[in-house]
């Protein structure tokens, strides 16, 4: 198994563990990742809501190259995934709009290969008997909530699991020997570049969020986006600050993570040391250290 | 039951007639549809006031079943440009069963005309209910359309 | 105050109606204002005009309204309207749309997050790649808001989650020439 | 040479607006066989049908065209024109004007006269070739099958029985009294559905015309309008019924409890067991799937403690086969599932139910005496939200359609909410309140006015646990603001929808079902409890969304056309049938095979053959039976059979008038 690997600028940024541990993971599962050589920018919704074009021009770019290589591509990041789906399937859908793009991108993409993310190549594709299979560690019945936020489920063509209610990662969990605890934000927006460029609507979703995920008593959340992780990770301090009689301190992962540390990862190695929260209390407690 | 036909007028006193002839060529399709769901079909498109080209003749007929091969070949004999039988959906007919036979005999039908050499664009076989007057609105469009881009049907016409 | 004159704005509406609508794929005509956008909206209640006012807004034509709103910036793009339109209409699409036609037209109710989008697609144009420091720090001096989630910078150098330098990849004239290929495209529309 | 005399209809400018009426008629003077033709305003009018029989005596016409609207409008006014004016019905054909041609090509007038006159000259080719024809008459079997035994279906019988027909109820359930017998209270006027549905139950139960087939369905059915062959399957209901007396015994001592269908699973029942107290026949059936018995083969203390030893293991299904004159189907309508909606919890939140589960927590004799509990804890809820159209005026998620009885009924709960639970608050989320019905608007404004339920204008875009509560999310569009309710009981208004086998019934029948498997009616307004199939009538909510009124309504509709129907001693047959020419018939009877009415079967003849007498085979008609389909028509080898006024010389003129 090989694929074009797209990390994305979150990934080698703010996103870093995501990159570590999803690389570790398919190392693990005997996947191959190749990096498309000289990838830019997906251009996140930014662009797509500037300019329609671009927003599909900016992808089909890494796209091209890696067709070219003959490889699907891999994507972590939910947005970087959600995007180049967009554009697999307009390309695929028109001939028109496949023009278009390659006018622009000067490349052409013919949409003979497809973009996959993440939890798709490693849970619902691989299965999970052989997550179960390559566990050395378990979870030790840890109560996560599985977030999934937006990009991964909307729109249905574009999602990989289901818009309501997704279980891919709740799946995982319960795979790894954690508790999956059942809660009704699993797709609630987290406000994405909002809480940055609006601070006081986009931290209110944050808020929501993890308020939900305490009450319903999540240990953790795992997630499956770089920007649902720093919104709901760096802004915790931040809400814990500005609202008054909230103390939140709970850890988030990356669902790699997880993996990577029920796989015998040290945790510090599969980027769990790199949080805001701090995540070796938990770890310890069910002795994934 | 062959039928003098010189008994009837000639039809170019009426179509060919001089106010006519500025028209450009309009086909001239015949169409046998059923009187239950087709027939009614083409009436709501009346009711609704769909508008299409004036190049369809539809010949009433109880079911499409009843639709013997003999009237589609004589169709193209005297100089049809094309042929359209419709009925019921299947599984809908007012009759249980005719528009089965009804499709058997078109796919027949069909390789027959394609091998004495009409194109099979020229004859065509639809469902469409009484609820579907939009739908009988665009079979006759798109019909005329194809037949249009064929030209006149030239092949076994026995008038002249 | 005088009360809108819908016949003259429908015809005055008309034309950027058509645009949205042929960009967005969405007939707005077919929104029968049941609000399930807006009640599911997670930014719903930060508007100025809900998702289904904004719609409704687009039906009668009363353009300037919606180009002028804050809702159109204020969208997060999560698309929980379109996954739960009982008509199976796409307010996201819409809303996109809009939000290009509003920069056309010299609006930005939102500059903050108009600011944002320009900075991060700036960036982009001139590396190929997002410069998450860069985009944050031009970001905050922009909206004079300096020091704003400076506290989270230290942690993040030491975890190597921000750089000091953008990279710049080697196709940057090629992103370049993309985005002004797009820029023109977008104009023609 | 025939005397046909053509009548051109301007239909006022509906026709003469469009096509050049004057110039239709001239031309048609020309044509050959025409004796006389002429243009009027309305031919449909007295004064127009005195135009046609006065022409027929002038011009001694013995043929008529009449060229104006459809034949499927007007064609049946016109023949008994032409009768009365002298002639035989069948001497007469219509060219379709209006439908297919004025109001079709309004932009082009002048090709729209062309095809006008075309569509003339092939009527004339046609009914030059028309024959006279005479209708065949048919006796009629005096009785009625109803099938479903709802509201709709025991008021059909009631009437027809009344009017001195026997009537068969068919039920596919244990006991009579469909949907209604399950709901607590009737809008607008809040009575006890029971205390109204009750009498009538007993009424058809008791009723010397009145026979109850429950626990079985048709099968099959064959033969036409005054002569249906029905076979009814009548499940094995493991109590003999001539020997049980109700006393229900068997039913206390069952051991086995399994969720009630009656009570929309909130209550239980046992596996031998009359679905509710006042069920008619109010003898029990097994439910073989729950029962130990058959299960395992243990058990048997039913059969142990029936007094009269009515209980029987070994009960096979009955096949009934009996003959119909009318059939009313009265099949009504099944719930919506609403664990099609992910954001309302896919059904899955306990204490998000539908309308009926609502009825059963009101009523007395309910799963929990009639104290509103909800299913979860079997705590009283203070604050409930109710939800409309869900399923309904939904494309993405359930029906496009409106299901017109849950504004009311919503109204209705919150009513009976407020009123049971004193302190209690209601929100009512809704798109429009629609309460065209006589006392409806006034009971709806009651709701708000007097009750205090909240009424809140916006579909609920999610709704979800928190705590032992459940949080509404909708929009007032009213104010435009997103708002949130936090509620301990939620009640979905779920759309009706067609029985899941109406598709196959009506295969069955030979009816057919609209875009969203509802029985068609012959006419959304002149025929609305007919159905396109002679002798079959619509009744209840199986032809459409319908409340009780409306039900009852329809239902005493579909009677009096059964009544009708069934008053005739023998009835006439359409005289539009098969032929046979018995000299070039082989006897292959290919055709009987072919005829889905059994109209054909075999028939010896005496032929001389080379001067002496020989039989042979050959296929001969059923002219009550023939349908007039002409399938076997095309089928015939020999070309010799036709189909009498469609014959194949009347239709290749056609086709050689309308190509030349």
């Amino acid at each position: 198994m090989k694929y074009a690997y797209y990390p994305g600028c979150s990934l080698h940024s703010t996103g870093i563990e995501y990159d570590i541990s999803s690389k570790l993971v398919a190392k693990r599962m005997g996947i191959e990742l190749k990096e498309i050589p000289d990838w830019n920018c997906c251009g996140a919704s930014a662009a797509h809501t500037t300019n329609h074009m671009l927003g599909l021009a900016l992808p089909a770019r890494n796209l091209a190259i890696a067709e070219k290589e003959g490889l699907d591509v891999l994507a972590p990041c939910a947005a970087c995934y959600n995007r180049m789906k967009t554009t697999e399937l307009a390309v695929k859908a028109s001939e028109q709009t496949k023009q278009k793009i390659a006018n622009i991108t000067e490349m052409d993409y013919q949409g003979n290969i497809g973009v996959k993310t993440a939890l798709e190549v490693f849970v619902k594709d691989a299965g999970l008997e052989a997550v179960k299979a390559l566990a050395t560690k378990t979870l030790g019945g840890m109560k996560v909530a599985a977030y999934y936020g937006c990009l991964l489920v909307r729109p249905h063509d574009v999602g990989i699991d289901d818009m309501e209610n997704p279980m891919l990662m709740d799946d995982m969990v319960t795979a790894l020997g954690g508790e999956a605890v059942q809660w009704p934000f699993k797709t609630e927006c987290c406000g994405a570049s909002l809480p940055t460029a609006k601070g006081k609507v986009g931290l209110k979703l944050v808020y929501d969020i993890l308020s939900m995920a305490q009450s319903v008593g999540a240990e953790a959340i795992v997630t499956a986006c770089p920007l649902c992780f720093v919104n709901l990770d760096m802004r915790q301090s931040d809400l814990n600050k500005k609202v008054s009689g909230s103390s939140f301190k709970i850890p988030i992962f990356y669902f790699t993570e997880l993996m990577a540390i029920a796989f015998g990862e040290k945790p510090a190695s599969a980027g769990a040391g790199k949080h805001f929260v701090n995540t070796s209390e938990i770890l310890a407690k069910y002795n994934l250290k | 039951m062959s039928l003098n036909s010189e008994a009837l007028p000639k039809s170019q006193e009426v179509t060919a007639a001089p106010e006519a002839s500025n028209q450009p060529w309009e086909p001239k399709i015949v169409g046998f549809a059923c009187n239950w769901c087709t027939y009614a079909g083409a009436d709501l498109a009346g009711l609704s006031r769909l508008q299409y080209p004036p190049s369809i003749r539809l010949i009433r007929v109880p079911c499409s079943g009843r639709t013997n091969p003999q009237f589609i070949i004589r169709a193209f004999q005297r100089g049809a440009d094309g042929v359209l039988v419709a009925g019921c959906h299947p599984g809908d007919c007012h009759y249980s069963t005719g528009n089965y036979f009804t499709r058997r005999r078109f796919l027949l039908m069909q390789r027959l005309l394609e091998y004495m050499g009409i194109d099979p664009a020229r004859f065509q076989a639809r469902w469409i209910s009484g609820s579907e007057g939009p739908k009988f609105q665009q079979v006759v469009t798109q019909m005329t359309e194809d037949i249009k881009a064929l030209g006149p049907n030239r092949k076994m016409r026995d008038v002249e | 105050m005088q009360p809108i004159n819908l016949t003259s704005a429908e015809a005055a509406g008309r034309d950027l109606v058509e645009k949205v609508q042929k960009a967005s794929g969405v007939d707005v005509k077919a929104c029968y204002q049941c609000g399930k956008c807006s009640a599911g909206c997670p930014v719903g209640s930060a508007m100025d005009y809900t998702p289904r006012q904004i719609m409704r807004l687009l039906q009668l034509g009363l353009v300037d309204e919606v180009l002028k709103s804050r809702s159109i910036w204020l969208c997060a793009q999560c698309e929980t309207c379109s996954a739960r339109c009982p008509r199976n209409l796409q307010p996201d699409k819409v809303m996109e749309s809009l939000r290009i036609e509003a920069k056309k037209a010299g609006y930005e109710a939102e500059d903050e997050i108009a600011t944002f989008n320009e900075k991060f697609l700036r960036s982009v144009a001139a590396n190929g790649r997002l410069y998450e420091a860069g985009l944050i720090i031009g970001f905050n001096l922009a909206t004079v808001q300096p020091l704003k989630d400076a506290g989270c910078a230290p942690a993040m150098l030491t975890a190597g989650k921000l750089k000091l330098f953008p990279h710049k990849i080697k196709g940057k004239d090629a992103i370049r020439r993309m985005f002004e290929k797009a820029e023109k495209a977008e104009g023609e529309r | 040479m025939r005397r046909v005399g053509v009548f051109v209809c301007h239909c006022g400018t509906n026709i003469n607006g469009v096509v050049d009426c004057e110039k239709v008629a001239k031309t048609a003077a020309g044509f050959p066989n025409v004796a006389f033709a002429t243009d009027y305003k309305y031919m449909c009018t007295e004064p127009g049908q005195d135009l046609i029989k006065n022409a027929i005596k002038e011009h001694n016409l013995d043929r008529v065209v009449v060229a104006s609207c459809s034949p499927r409008m007007h064609e049946p006014t016109f023949r008994a024109c032409i009768e009365s004016g002298g002639l035989n019905p069948y001497l007469f054909e219509m060219a379709n004007l209006r439908e297919q041609c004025s109001w079709v090509h309004a932009n082009n007038k002048e090709l729209a006269t062309v095809k006008a006159i075309d569509l003339v000259r092939k009527a004339v080719a046609k009914v030059v070739k028309n024959e006279p024809l005479q209708k065949s008459r048919i006796s009629i079997t005096k009785r009625a099958l109803v099938i479903g035994g709802g509201v709709a279906g025991i008021q059909a019988a009631l009437d027809i029985a009344d009017a001195g027909n026997p009537v068969t109820i068919v039920e596919k359930e244990p006991s009579i009294g469909g949907r209604m017998a399950q709901i607590d209270k009737t809008f607008p006027t809040i009575d006890c559905s029971a205390c109204i549905l009750g009498p009538k139950m007993v009424d058809a139960a008791k009723h010397p015309n009145i026979e109850i087939i429950s626990y079985a369905q048709v099968e099959h059915v064959d033969g036409y309008v005054g002569n249906f062959e029905v076979t009814i399957r009548k499940k094995a209901r493991s109590v003999d019924l001539k020997k049980c007396t109700g006393c229900g015994t068997c039913q206390e001592k069952c051991p086995t409890k399994v969720d009630s269908e009656f009570d929309m699973k909130l209550g239980k029942r046992k596996a031998i067991y009359t679905p509710f107290p006042q069920a008619v026949p109010n003898k029990p059936v097994i439910d073989r799937v729950n029962c130990t018995k058959f299960k395992t083969g243990k058990c048997g203390i039913c059969q142990k403690v029936c007094p009269v030893d009515a209980v029987d293991y070994e009960q096979q299904d009955e096949l009934i086969i009996e003959k119909y004159g009318a059939i009313v189907v009265a099949t009504g309508y099944q719930q919506f599932d609403h664990s099609a909606y992910g954001e309302y919890g896919y059904g899955k939140y306990p204490d998000v139910i539908t309308g009926l589960h609502l009825e059963r927590l009101i009523n007395a004799s309910g799963p929990t005496m009639g104290k509103i509990k909800r299913p979860s804890d079997h705590k009283i809820p203070e604050t409930v939200a109710f939800i409309q159209c869900v399923g309904s005026r939904d494309e993405a998620k359930g029906h496009a359609y409106c299901s017109r009885t849950c504004c009311m009924y919503t109204a209705k709960h919150a009513t009976l909410v407020s009123e049971k639970i004193p302190g209690s608050k209601s929100y009512v989320f809704y798109m429009d309140v629609r309460t065209p019905g006589k006392g409806y608007e006034e009971f709806y404004k009651r709701t708000t006015d007097e009750y205090g339920a909240q009424y809140i204008r916006g579909r609920v875009s999610k709704i979800y646990e928190k705590g032992d509560k459940l949080v509404v999310r909708g929009e007032d569009s009213l104010i435009g603001r997103p708002v949130e309710v936090e509620v301990d009981m939620v009640v979905l208004a779920v759309a009706m929808e067609p029985q899941s086998d109406a598709g196959e019934l009506a295969r069955i029948l030979g009816i057919s079902v609209d875009k969203d498997k509802w029985f068609t009616e012959a006419h959304p307004k002149l025929k609305p409890v007919e159905t396109h199939t002679a002798g079959i009538f619509l009744a209840g909510a199986a032809q459409g969304p319908k409340d009780i009124p409306d039900s009852v309504a329809q239902a005493g509709a579909a009677a009096s056309k059964a009544i009708g129907l069934l008053s005739k001693v023998e009835m006439e047959t359409d005289a539009m049938v098969s032929s046979v020419d018995e000299s070039r018939c082989s006897g292959c009877l290919i055709c009987k095979g072919i005829c889905p009415y059994k109209a054909i079967d075999a028939k010896m003849i005496q032929e001389r053959v080379g001067g002496k007498m020989v039989e042979r085979q050959v296929a001969s008609v059923n002219k009550s039976l023939c349908q007039g389909c002409g399938a076997c028509t095309v089928a015939c080898r020999a070309g010799c059979l036709n189909l009498l006024g469609f014959t194949n010389e009347q239709i290749l003129a056609e086709v050689e008038a309308v190509c030349l």
